[in-house]
C-alpha cells in the first residue's frame, strides 16, 4: 500500500540529482512515475491473483529436513543440491509438457528432525500447494511426514531416509533415491569380513533410529559374510563417557568395531577407544562419513573406515562440474545427500516432462507427478541410475566405502547391490 | 541359563575390572567437582541451583577457545601445552566465576524470600538461557580438544594409567582439599558455615550475608571451571552437556551427603564407577536383559534410591547441623 | 511475522560482527539500557499514564477469564484458520495438547504444590499404550505365545491388537494414573527440591526404557518407534481419513482430533474445578500450604497426594492417547525432559493453581514456541529469559487463582501480614 | 472421672538427646490441663506425641482406652484429636472459611468421584460443612471476616482462626500450643473467656502457656516438665508452691 508513494518520493528524488546528465530534467517523469508506481501495484496484483490461475506454469516443489540446529548441515546441504537441479532446469526454461513451460520454485521448511514438528510443517507444504516433496532427511521424522504427504497424494522422495521402515508401510507415495539400512548393513558387514579380513567383530550404537537400525542390519549380516559377532553394545545418544562401553569392547578383542551412529559421538569415540589402547579399525555408516568425524577425531581419525550411498564423488560422471556450480553458489562444498537432493528433484521435474504439471490444478498435478515417479525406470541421475520398486526403494543401491587417509575420507572400494 | 552363566563369566577379567574402575574414577573425579557447587549452594541456601551444569559448559567452551587460540595440536610441546591448559584454566575459572555471580544477583536474589519453586524455576530459565546462547552464538556442535599430554603408566596387563587421568585425580583432590581448609580456617568460610548453619542468627551476629553467598557462588563456580578442563582433556563438549552432567553432579552430591566437602568427592566417585561398572556389566548380570544404553537409568536409579531411603546421604555430619 | 523475527535475530545480535564476545557485549549493553529505560519510566511516570495499559489487561483477563468467549474462540477458530489451510490448525492442535498437558500437570503442582518435573513421563504412558495396543507392534510378541495368539484370532485378521480409542482412551488415563501412583509411593516423603529431581529422573528413566524395550523382546520397537498406529475411528467415521466430507468441504484430520480434543479439555476442567470446590480440592491446597497442618487438620496426606499424582496422570496419559492416534508414529524422542519443563512453564506462567490460568499460560506459552519454529535456538533463548523475568516480576502468573492475585494486590497496602514478634523473649 | 488421655512412661529421644523423660501424664474429660515449663523442656514434644507428629520411643499413649501411640495424625483427628501450633500453621492462602472448612475435613465422607458428579448427599454435605463453619467462626468472633485472606488477618485473629478450625473437626480433646503467645492483655482475657467457652462445650483442653496468670485462672489441674521429666502435678495453687518448680521454672523465668 505504501509502495505507490515511497515510489513517487524515489523518482522526484532521482529526478532532481539527476539533473546533471544529458537527458536533463524531464517534467514527464514527474507524471510518469505514479503511472509506473500504478502498474507496479497491479502487476503485483495480478502476480498475486495469477499465483492462483490455472494456467500458472510455476509449480512449487517442497523440501523439508533439518534447516538449523544440531544436524543442521546435512538439511542444508540436501535442500541447496534440490535448489541447484531446480535453479539448472528453470534457468533452461524450465519443462515443456504439451506446449506449456513448467518453472519450478523450491519451498523449504524446518521439521528439526523431530516427528512433531515433521507433521505441522508437512501439512504446511500441504497448504502451499506443492506438487512434490524431497525430505526428509532423518527416518524418524521422514516416517511421521510420510502419513500428511500420503493423505495428500503428493510423491515424497527422501534423499538420505535409510531406515526400512519408511517404505514398509504401503504408502505409495513414499521414495528414497538411497539405498536402505539393509542393503547398507549388509554391504558394511561383507566389506568388515570379506575385504578386510577382520572376522571378529563388536558392534556398538547409538540407540538412535538411524544408528541403531543400521547397527542392527549389520548385526544379521556378520554371521552370513562369515564372521563372529564378540560384542554388542550400546551408547546414549546424549553421552560424553564411552569408556565403559569400550573397555568391554577391549576385552572381547576384536578385529573390527562397527559403530552405528553420528560423528558427533564417533569422534570423541574413536578418540577414547585410541587412549584406551584399541587398535582396530572403526568401520561406520553414511552418519560418520564427513569432515565433522576427521575433526573431532583429530589425528585418532585416520585408518578407519565409513561408506556412504552413491558411487565416489570422483567417479560420479560429472561430480565434478555439480560441485564448481554448488561451491559457486554456496561458497562451500558438497557435504553429503546434496547429489541425493538433486537428482530426486531432477526426477520429480522430469516426472511432469512425462505426464505434465496438471495444467494449473494442483490435485492433478500431485496424481501426475506421483504416477511418473513411481514409474520412474533406469533414469540417469548424477549419483546412479534410479529404477524405483513396488514399494518406492531403489531396485540398485550403490554404496562406497570410504577410508580416512591424513584426516581426508578416501574412497576405497564401491559396492553395488541388488539385481 | 547355561548362557547366563556364561555371560557372567565370559565378561569378568582382572584387566576389565582394574580398567572400569579406572574409568570410573576418572569420571567420577570431574562428577566431584562439580558437585562441589551444589553442595555449596545447597548448604548454604538450600537451593538447587540448575544453572550449575551450564555454568561449567560454559567452562568447557573457554577452555576450547583459549586453547583453540594457541593452535595447541597433539604434537604440541609440553613447554607450550602447560601454560596453555593453565591459562585455560584461569580464563574458565575466572568466567565461570563472574558468571555464577551474575547468575545469583539476577536470577536468585530477588528471589530469597519468595516460595521455594520460584528459584527453581528461574533456574531452570537460565538453564535454558545459556545453552541457547551458546547455540545461537557460538556453536551447535560438537567440539573435542586434541589428544594433549599423551602418555601413560603401565599397571598389569595391557591396563595403564594416562597422564591425563593421574592429573585429574590429583588435581580435584588438590582443589577439594583446598576448599575443605578455606572452609574450616578463614573467616570467610566461617560466614558461610554460620549462614549454613542458621541464616537469621548468621546475621544478627555480623555476618553479611549477601557477601557470603556471592562468594559460595563464586568459589563453586570456579570450581566448576576447574572440572570443566579436565573434562575436555577427556571428552567432548556441546551445549546441551552441562544439563546431563550436572545432574549427575547433583546426584553425587547427594549421595555423599549434600552440603559436605568429602561426601560430594565420595559421592562423585561412587557414581562414577556405578555408571562404568553398570554400563559395563549390567548385561552380564542381567542375562542380557539390560544393555549398556541403560547407563542414565543407574545414575538415577542410584540417586533415587539414595533420596528415598538415606536423604542424609553417606556421611551425615553436614556444614550445617539443622535438624 | 519473519521480518519481525529477522529484525529481533538482528538487534540481538548486535553491530560488532560475529564474535561471542562482540555479541555479549551488545547484548549486555542492551540489557543495562532496558534496565535503565525500565528505571527512568517507572520512576517518572505517574500512575494514570499507566492506566490505560492496566485497563486493557483487565479486560483481556475479563475476556479470557469468561468461559463462554474462551469456549467460542476455541469452537470457531480451527474454522476460521482452515481458509488458509492446514498448517495454523496442526499447530493450534498441538497447543490444544498442550492445554490438556497443563491443566492435569496444574492439579499436581498448582493444587497439591508438588513440584513435578517427570510429567511427560505420564503423556509418553499413554501414548504408548495407544501406541501398541492400536498398531500391528505386539503382533511379533503375540505370535511367540500362544495365549496372546489365541487374544490375536479373537481381535481379527490384521496382525497386532487394534483396540477402540473408546477403550483405550480410558485404558491410557488408568494406565498413567496407576504410573502416576507407582512414582507417587516412593516420593512421599521428599520436600519440593528433591521431588522435583525424583521426578525428572523418573521422567527420564521412563524415555530411556521406551528407547530401549526392544531386546531382549521387542516391545517398543526401542528408537524407531511405533509406526503404523490407528487413527481413532468411530463406527465408520475414520478420524485420520483425508476421505471425510460434510457437503462440498473437505474435513482435514486435525479438524477431527481438535474438536475431540476440545471436548476431552472442557470434561476435564469440569472434572478439575469440581474437584477443586470440594473437600479435595481444599484438601490439595491444604498439604500445598501447610503439609503438617493438613496432616492434623484430619487429611490424609499420603492418599490425597497420590490421588494428585493419579489425576495428573490421568488427564496426561489421555493427552498421550490422543497424541498417538493423531500422530500416525510415536517415538522416544517426543519425550524428552524439555516437555515436562515447557508443561511446567506453562502452568507457573498462567498462575500455578488456576484452572484459566493453566489454560491461558499454555497458549500463550505454546503460541510462543510453536509458532517460532524457524528460531530454533533463540527462541529458547527467549524463553529462559522470559521465565526468568517473569517469575522475578510476576511469580503469580497470567491470570493467578483469584485467591492468590487478592493477596498479592494486597500485601503492598496491609501491615498486618507482618505478624509481631511471637511471644515473649526467652 | 476417668482419664481421656493418658501417657505412661512416655519417651521420646532425638539422636541422643532424651527430649521426653518417661512422663506418665493424665487428662481427665472435661478438664482444662495445663502443660508448662522452660523453654526445651519438652512440652511441645509431648504434643507431636499425642498428636501422632511424632512416635514415642517407648511408653504407651492412649486415648479413650484405646493405645494410639504411632497412629497417623489424620486418625488420631479422626477419633477426636485437635490441636493448634506454638508458630501459628494457617493455610495462608486460603480463605478464613476455607481453613475452617479443611479442618472439617476429617468429619467429611463422601467418596471423591461424588465430589465430580456433585450427588445429592454430597452437596448436602457441602452445605452442612459450610454451615458448621460459619458457625465456628461466629463462636471464635471471625465471622465478617469469612472472605478473607488467612495471611491477612491480624496476629490475634489468626490464632482465633486456628482454634476454630481445629474445632470444625469436633474434637473431643483440644490441644493448644501457647495460645497467649503474642497477644495483649485484653486479648489473652477474652482468650481465657474463649476457652472456658470451649469447655462449656464438652470439650477437653490440653494447654501449653508460658503466661502463669492465663494459666493459674483457667486451669483444673497443671503439670510442669522440666529438661523433658514431670517434675510437679497438682491443682495450680499446689504447683504454683512447689519448690522444685520454683526452682526449675519460676526462679528462671518470671
Amino acid at each position: 500500500m505504501i509502495a505507490a508513494p515511497l515510489a513517487i518520493l524515489a523518482a522526484a528524488c532521482g529526478g532532481g540529482t539527476s539533473g546533471g546528465t544529458s537527458s536533463a530534467c524531464n517534467p514527464n517523469a514527474v507524471s510518469a512515475v505514479p503511472a509506473s508506481g500504478g502498474s507496479a501495484l497491479a502487476a503485483a496484483a495480478t502476480a498475486r491473483l495469477m499465483a492462483y490461475k490455472p494456467s500458472d506454469p510455476v509449480l512449487k516443489i517442497g523440501f523439508i529436513g533439518m534447516l538449523a540446529g544440531k544436524y543442521q548441515n546435512y538439511g542444508i546441504d540436501a535442500k541447496n543440491g534440490a535448489q541447484l537441479a531446480i535453479d539448472q532446469i528453470n534457468s533452461a526454461g524450465g519443462v515443456q509438457y504439451q506446449g506449456t513451460a513448467y518453472t519450478f520454485q523450491l519451498d523449504p521448511v524446518d521439521d528439526n528432525a523431530d516427528a512433531t514438528q515433521g507433521a505441522q510443517n508437512a501439512q504446511k507444504l500441504v497448504d502451499d500447494q506443492v506438487v512434490a516433496v524431497i525430505g526428509g532427511i532423518f527416518s524418524t521424522a521422514t516416517i511421521a511426514e510420510s502419513k500428511i504427504f500420503n493423505d495428500n497424494g503428493i510423491a515424497q522422495i527422501s534423499p538420505s531416509a535409510t531406515n526400512p521402515k519408511y517404505t514398509a508401510q504401503g504408502f505409495k507415495t513414499a521414495f528414497r533415491v538411497i539405498g536402505n539400512d539393509t542393503a547398507q548393513g549388509k554391504t558394511d558387514a561383507d566389506f568388515t569380513v570379506k575385504t578386510l579380513g577382520c572376522k571378529n567383530v563388536a558392534i556398538l550404537d547409538d540407540k538412535s533410529t538411524y544408528g541403531q537400525g543400521l547397527a542392527d542390519s549389520v548385526n544379521t549380516s556378520i554371521p552370513s559374510a562369515g564372521g563372529k559377532i564378540v560384542a554388542r553394545e550400546h551408547l546414549d545418544a546424549t553421552a560424553s563417557d564411552f569408556t565403559a562401553q569400550l573397555t568391554t569392547i577391549k576385552g572381547k578383542h576384536p578385529d573390527a568395531i562397527f559403530y552405528g551412529g553420528y560423528s558427533a559421538q564417533a569422534g570423541p569415540l574413536t578418540s577414547q577407544a585410541r587412549k584406551l589402547g584399541i587398535k582396530v579399525p572403526f568401520v561406520m555408516g553414511d552418519g560418520c562419513e564427513d569432515s565433522d568425524y576427521t575433526k573431532l577425531a583429530g589425528a585418532d581419525a585416520d585408518g578407519n573406515f565409513a561408506s556412504n550411498g552413491g558411487p565416489a564423488q570422483n567417479l560420479m560422471s560429472g561430480f565434478t562440474d555439480f560441485n564448481t556450480k554448488f561451491k559457486a553458489k554456496y561458497s562451500q562444498d558438497v557435504f553429503q545427500y546434496a547429489p541425493q537432493a538433486f537428482d530426486a528433484a531432477n526426477i520429480i521435474m522430469s516426472a511432469v516432462k512425462t505426464a505434465g504439471g496438471g495444467g494449473g490444478d494442483v490435485k492433478a498435478a500431485r496424481a501426475a507427478i506421483l504416477g511418473a515417479v513411481a514409474a520412474t525406470k533406469d533414469y540417469k541421475g548424477l549419483v546412479q541410475s534410479y529404477t524405483f520398486d513396488s514399494k518406492g526403494d531403489i531396485t540398485t543401491s550403490i554404496f562406497t566405502v570410504y577410508k580416512v587417509e591424513s584426516g581426508n575420507f578416501k574412497a576405497v572400494k564401491a559396492i553395488t547391490t541388488g539385481p | 541359563m547355561q548362557r547366563c552363566l556364561d555371560l557372567l563369566t565370559s565378561g569378568l577379567t582382572p584387566e576389565g575390572i582394574l580398567q572400569q574402575l579406572i574409568n570410573g574414577v576418572t569420571l567420577g573425579s570431574v562428577y566431584a567437582l562439580i558437585a562441589l557447587g551444589y553442595s555449596m549452594v545447597y548448604g548454604v541456601l538450600e537451593l538447587i541451583n540448575f544453572a550449575h551444569g551450564d555454568v561449567f559448559m560454559i567452562g568447557t567452551f573457554v577452555v576450547l577457545g583459549v586453547t583453540g587460540q594457541f593452535g595447541l595440536t597433539g604434537r604440541s610441546s609440553l613447554a607450550l601445552v602447560i601454560p596453555v591448559l593453565l591459562l585455560a584454566m584461569i580464563a574458565a575459572m575466572a568466567l565461570c566465576a563472574v558468571l555464577g555471580f551474575t547468575i545469583e544477583k539476577v536470577a536468585y536474589r530477588p528471589l530469597r524470600r519468595a516460595p521455594r519453586l520460584a528459584p527453581l524455576i528461574s533456574a531452570i530459565g537460565v538453564s535454558f538461557f545459556l545453552q541457547a546462547w551458546i547455540a545461537t552464538y557460538v556453536s551447535s556442535r560438537d567440539h573435542t580438544l586434541p589428544n594433549l599430554l599423551a602418555g601413560d603408566i603401565p599397571l598389569y596387563g595391557d591396563v595403564s594409567l594416562r597422564y591425563v587421568q593421574v592429573l585429574m585425580l590429583v588435581s580435584s583432590v588438590v582443589m577439594m582439599v583446598g576448599l575443605q581448609q578455606l572452609v574450616r580456617r578463614t573467616s570467610l568460610g566461617r560466614g558461610m558455615r554460620a549462614v549454613a548453619q542458621d541464616r537469621e542468627a548468621a546475621e544478627l551476629m555480623g555476618v553479611n550475608m549477601d557477601r557470603v553467598i556471592s562468594f559460595t557462588f563464586i568459589i563453586g563456580s570456579a570450581l566448576a571451571g576447574v572440572a570443566a578442563l579436565l573434562w575436555m582433556l577427556n571428552y567432548s563438549t556441546n551445549q546441551s552437556i552441562g544439563f546431563i552432567a550436572g545432574l549427575k553432579a547433583f546426584a553425587a552430591a547427594v549421595i555423599g551427603g549434600i552440603g559436605n566437602i568429602p561426601g560430594a568427592m565420595l559421592g562423585g566417585f561412587l557414581l562414577g564407577l556405578a555408571e562404568s561398572l553398570g554400563a559395563a556389566y549390567v548385561s552380564n548380570v542381567s542375562c542380557g536383559i539390560f544393555s549398556s544404553a541403560y547407563e542414565d537409568v543407574f545414575a538415577f536409579a542410584f540417586l533415587i534410591l539414595m533420596l528415598v531411603f538415606r536423604p542424609s546421604g553417606i556421611i551425615r555430619e553436614r556444614v550445617s547441623q539443622r535438624a | 511475522m519473519s521480518s519481525f523475527i529477522d529484525a529481533l535475530v538482528a538487534l540481538l545480535h548486535g553491530p560488532f560482527g560475529n564474535h561471542p564476545f562482540a555479541v555479549l557485549a551488545w547484548q549486555v549493553l542492551l540489557a543495562g539500557a532496558a534496565y535503565l529505560m525500565v528505571r527512568l519510566v517507572r520512576g517518572r511516570v505517574p500512575r494514570q499514564a499507566t492506566a490505560p495499559l492496566r485497563l486493557a489487561g483487565k479486560g483481556a483477563s475479563v475476556v479470557l477469564r469468561n468461559r463462554y468467549a474462551l469456549l467460542l474462540i476455541g469452537l470457531l477458530l480451527p474454522l476460521v484458520e482452515l481458509l488458509t489451510g492446514g498448517y495454523l490448525l496442526s499447530v493450534t492442535y498441538s497447543i490444544e495438547l498442550y492445554v490438556l498437558l497443563a491443566v492435569g500437570l496444574n492439579i499436581v503442582v498448582g493444587f497439591t504444590g508438588l513440584l513435578d518435573l517427570g510429567y511427560v513421563a505420564f503423556f509418553a504412558v499413554g501414548a504408548y499404550v495407544y501406541g501398541l495396543f492400536a498398531s500391528p507392534q505386539l503382533y511379533e510378541i503375540t505370535k511367540q505365545t500362544t495365549y496372546f495368539l489365541v487374544a490375536q484370532s479373537a481381535l481379527g485378521p490384521e496382525p497386532g491388537f487394534h483396540i477402540s480409542m473408546l477403550v483405550l482412551l480410558p485404558v491410557a488415563g488408568a494406565a498413567a494414573a496407576l504410573f502416576g501412583v507407582l512414582i507417587g509411593i516412593p516420593t512421599l516423603r521428599l520436600r519440593g527440591d528433591y521431588l522435583a529431581i525424583v521426578t525428572l529422573g523418573f521422567g527420564e528413566i521412563t524415555r530411556i526404557f521406551a528407547n530401549n524395550l526392544d531386546q531382549p523382546i521387542n516391545i517398543t520397537n526401542g528408537p524407531n518407534g511405533v509406526i503404523n498406529i490407528d487413527p481413532i475411528t468411530i463406527g465408520n467415521y475414520s478420524f485420520g481419513s483425508p476421505q471425510n466430507h460434510l457437503g462440498p468441504f473437505q474435513i482435514p484430520p486435525f479438524l477431527n482430533y481438535y474438536y475431540l480434543v476440545l471436548l476431552l479439555i472442557l470434561l476435564t476442567v469440569f472434572i478439575v474445578s469440581r474437584l477443586e470446590h470440594s473437600r479435595v480440592g481444599r484438601a490439595w491446597a491444604a498439604i500445598r500450604e501447610d503439609e503438617t497442618a493438613a496432616q492434623v487438620a484430619g487429611i490424609n496426606t499420603r492418599n490425597l497426594k497420590l490421588l494428585a499424582y493419579a489425576s495428573g496422570g490421568f488427564f496426561g496419559g489421555m493427552a498421550g492417547a490422543i497424541y498417538a492416534a493423531g500422530q500416525h508414529l510415536i517415538a522416544p524422542d517426543s519425550f524428552q525432559l524439555f516437555v515436562s519443563i515447557l508443561v511446567l512453564c506453562m502452568v507457573v506462567a498462567g498462575g500455578m493453581g488456576s484452572i484459566p490460568g493453566a489454560v491461558v499460560g499454555a497458549i500463550v506459552i505454546g503460541a510462543l514456541y510453536f509458532f517460532t519454529p524457524q528460531l530454533l535456538y533463540l527462541r529458547i533463548l527467549v524463553f529462559g529469559a522470559l521465565l526468568v523475568l517473569l517469575i522475578i516480576v510476576r511469580p503469580q502468573g497470567f491470570l493467578p487463582s483469584a485467591q492468590r492475585e487478592r493477596e498479592l494486590e494486597e500485601t503492598d497496602e496491609d501491615p498486618s501480614l507482618v505478624a509481631p514478634a511471637p511471644g515473649p523473649a526467652p | 472421672m476417668t482419664p481421656m488421655l493418658e501417657l505412661k512412661t512416655v519417651r521420646k529421644e532425638f539422636g541422643g538427646l532424651v527430649a521426653v523423660n518417661d512422663v506418665d501424664l493424665s487428662v481427665s474429660e472435661g478438664e482444662i490441663f495445663s502443660l508448662i515449663g522452660p523453654n526445651g523442656a519438652g512440652k511441645t514434644t509431648v504434643f507431636n506425641l499425642v498428636t501422632g507428629l511424632d512416635v514415642p520411643t517407648s511408653g504407651t499413649i492412649t486415648f479413650s482406652g484405646r493405645a494410639i501411640a504411632g497412629l497417623k495424625p489424620h486418625v488420631l483427628a479422626q477419633l477426636g484429636i485437635a490441636r493448634t501450633f506454638q508458630n501459628i500453621r494457617l493455610f495462608g492462602n486460603m480463605s478464613v472459611l476455607g481453613n475452617v472448612l479443611v479442618g472439617r475435613h476429617a468429619r467429611l465422607h463422601a467418596a471423591y468421584w461424588k465430589a465430580v458428579v456433585r450427588t445429592r448427599d454430597e452437596r448436602e454435605e457441602e452445605k452442612n460443612a459450610r454451615e458448621k463453619a460459619r458457625e465456628y467462626l461466629e463462636f471464635v468472633g471471625l465471622r465478617r471476616r469469612h472472605q478473607d485472606l488467612a495471611n491477612n488477618l491480624p496476629y490475634g485473629l489468626q490464632r482465633r482462626l486456628e482454634i476454630a478450625r481445629a474445632l470444625a473437626s469436633e474434637p473431643r480433646l483440644l490441644l493448644l500450643d501457647e495460645p497467649a503467645a503474642g497477644t495483649n492483655p485484653q486479648e489473652k482475657a477474652a482468650l481465657a473467656e474463649l476457652m472456658r467457652a470451649i469447655r462449656d462445650r464438652g470439650i477437653t483442653l490440653f494447654l501449653i502457656e508460658h503466661d502463669m496468670k492465663v494459666v493459674m485462672g483457667i486451669s483444673d489441674r497443671v503439670a510442669v516438665l522440666d529438661y523433658g521429666e514431670k517434675i510437679a502435678e497438682g491443682v495450680p495453687e499446689d504447683v504454683r508452691n512447689n519448690r522444685r518448680v520454683i526452682e526449675a521454672y519460676l526462679g528462671k523465668g518470671a
